[in-house]
């Protein structure tokens, strides 16, 4: 199969009220040219998993500082002002979860797990509408799995074959929602060929990744 | 170290690096908590937690690498020795008692050692990012804060107001008057800071707590 | 490819063959599937999943690397473009959907896709493995065996007697004489082999099935 | 924290009765010299838990056959014929859990879960007992953590500071026990500098291990 596209096939993979993961951690790790595809494309009423929301001008930020979603579930919007003024007005919908929880949510979307029991919550408005679970006397929420159509990652390296090494600390939810995805699409840095990437130091298996979209630079 | 000479968070930040032992896996919060390692003895060395995804946080050394950010989402740097994992790693890490302190500051705590600090309804919501993960997984809690808001109405409470961050997880309070602890007879005054009267701190403290009859 | 020429592994190995897409990602229980990559056509590759930990299991090359094994211990080697992982992520692959078609042996499948081959009360107890596992997770599960045990008792039941690997999880049985496919009406014999009679089947399945007219 | 211990020193952090964890896959990645040191010192009366029993003379299977155990929970003993024979005699509890359940199970139990829903496992004799939870019409099953008191486990390489690297296939369980133990001692084939291991390249973090044992060879 071939997993080369170029950043112009990318909308044709999309489509208005598609839900999304994005990785990258206040930008960081975002494939922010996938991001301006999205723009470009002039794509609306999205459903974005991400673990924040950046800033305004980077990492998904502009997704909704555009107004390009509808719903966002997210650990923090703090940096990014219009979604806390989004979200106040009625406009942009917003489920706050925890850091840990949103990894393990994804995580169990996309490892064919039917939740996980966490003690993060326990005591908060976290709990609001979730089972609570007591396991040798300690309570637990019963958290759900998360999964999407489509995931944008970031990678530094791939090989064509689309197994991925990540950068530093660019990692964060990347190999995560390379598993929650029904289509994975991948901006990376730098393409190798098959075989230059050492067994043991593939982060993500080519055989999660569906597209890979060479953009360079950082 | 002349507290006369510190402003309040110089002096809370001073005495929460003396909670810290040689080895021990911190994570530190954004603002206040980051300033603890400057106070640090020299015979005592941590390693830094950053939940965005490694251990062995530490200051940018030469050339920035836009790709080595702390949780703040600042350029930052990785000691020798480090390690960089994704998010799932860096909460089992959090989540499954790996860490062994965590810092941070607090809206509100009070008496059954609960802890405020991630919203104000109506008008300050950021999230939790990764607050509610650590003060329910690390081994040891500490809140560091000033000890009353700006406005001078006491933060330690007898019941939280807020939304809280997680129920019953403090272990250890530090504000720039007293060092306070959570312990099974409930609140416990454990430590005065230099040139504070007890009263001071009762007026300033609207949660009534015990006083550990060691610190006079 | 001639049929007379074939044992019956043989021939249930090329025939599961067939179930094959290029591309796909394949995980192989030990005996008998292993045996099916030798009857792909050339246009087919595919990509073999071992649960111990790896995508992209092929044969050794050159010298044998002790630290490389399949999933029965035996030495293996990695293809170009393979990878290593743990356990954890191994299983993650698995149980999340992202193996398309897991081949394995079985001592009893009934009519309602239930399989049995992981133990015999009293006798035989070595373990599910990753087997009940990949019964759940994989896309497609395909049973490879023998029509008859051994002593000629069928195989392929009403009702499984031993304890289940996995409840209605069974797409497709393959053996020497048919293909059968679960479907929403039930067991469907959908193929017979070269040479092999309606009645012949009938004989030696104790499970009712339905007939796909299209064979004859 | 001086990580690095000798051989000898090995027995003094086990104790009869104690409940342990063992990496490796039919043998392959299992620190099989520090199987011997608890052979030698005469522990007995352990808890095991590995993923499978390996064979009558290599991984763990000698813990089996020199009676060292009470209980093994695991998921296939098939090709130690000594395993099977304890188990239906009534020497040896076994606990047979299935291979991706076990290793849920140690990763539930390594960070802080009150526990998984699996789907795997359903309709089988390994519901017994079990809670049985439906999440969106599918029924799964509550797996409870797993814990140990010491975790054995084999790097290819290590740096001083106790960041490990496995190697090709041997990594299996190991990465998943390191964060299980109350202690976590590990069975290097090679001894490194702190640094000389790219922070990216670290499969376990240093902070997660207590004690280092050089044993090289293979």
């Amino acid at each position: 199969m071939q997993k080369l596209m170029t950043m112009e096939e990318v909308p044709s993979i999309l489509n208005d009220g598609m839900t999304i993961m994005a990785g990258g951690f206040m930008g960081v790790g975002t494939p922010e040219k996938l991001v301006s595809a999205i723009l470009e494309a002039n794509l609306k009423d999205l459903t974005l998993i991400a673990n924040d929301t950046a800033f305004v001008e980077t990492g998904v930020g502009p997704l909704v500082v555009n107004r390009r979603l509808k719903k966002v579930i997210t650990s923090h919007i703090g940096t990014n002002p219009e979604t806390g003024r989004q979200m106040l007005s009625g406009e942009l919908e917003v489920e706050l979860v925890p850091q840990g929880t949103l990894a393990e949510r994804i995580r169990a979307g996309g490892s064919g797990l039917g939740g996980v029991l966490t003690p993060t919550g326990v005591g908060t408005v976290v709990e609001e509408g979730k089972e609570k679970i007591v396991v040798d006397g300690r309570e637990y929420l019963l958290e759900k799995p998360l999964r999407c159509e489509v995931a944008l990652l970031k990678a530094f390296k791939a090989d064509k074959a689309g197994n991925l090494v990540y950068h530093r600390s660019a990692r964060n939810f990347n190999p995560l929602m390379a598993l929650a995805a029904d289509t994975v699409i991948v901006q990376v840095e730098h393409l190798v060929e098959i075989g230059e990437i050492d067994p043991d130091e593939v982060m993500t298996p080519g055989i999660l990744v569906d597209k890979i979209v060479v953009a360079g630079g950082c | 170290m002349k507290a006369t000479l510190m402003n309040p968070k110089q002096i809370i930040a001073a005495r929460v690096a003396k909670e810290l032992k040689d080895g021990d896996v911190v994570n530190l919060g954004i603002g206040l908590p980051t300033m603890v390692p400057n106070y640090l003895p020299e015979d005592v060395s941590v390693i830094l937690q950053s939940e965005n995804g490694y251990v062995g946080l530490g200051p940018v050394e030469g050339e920035i690498d836009p790709d080595i950010v702390n949780a703040g989402g600042q350029p930052a740097g990785i000691i020798e020795g480090g390690a960089f994992f994704d998010s799932l790693f860096s909460f089992e890490l959090i989540r499954g008692g790996h860490v062994d302190v965590t810092v941070l500051g607090g809206l509100e705590v009070d008496a059954e050692g609960n802890l405020a600090n991630w919203m104000i309804p109506g008008k300050m919501v950021p999230g939790m990012g990764g607050a509610m993960d650590l003060v329910t997984g690390a081994k040891k809690v500490i809140v560091a804060m000033e000890h009353t808001a700006k406005n001078g109405a006491p933060k330690i409470l007898e019941q939280c107001r807020l939304p809280l961050t997680g129920k019953g997880v403090v272990d250890v309070i530090i504000t720039e008057l007293a060092v306070f602890r959570l312990t099974e007879e409930g609140l416990v005054l454990d430590e005065l800071q230099e040139g504070v009267s007890l009263e001071m701190v009762r007026e300033k403290t609207e949660a009534s707590f015990q006083v550990n009859e060691n610190i006079f």
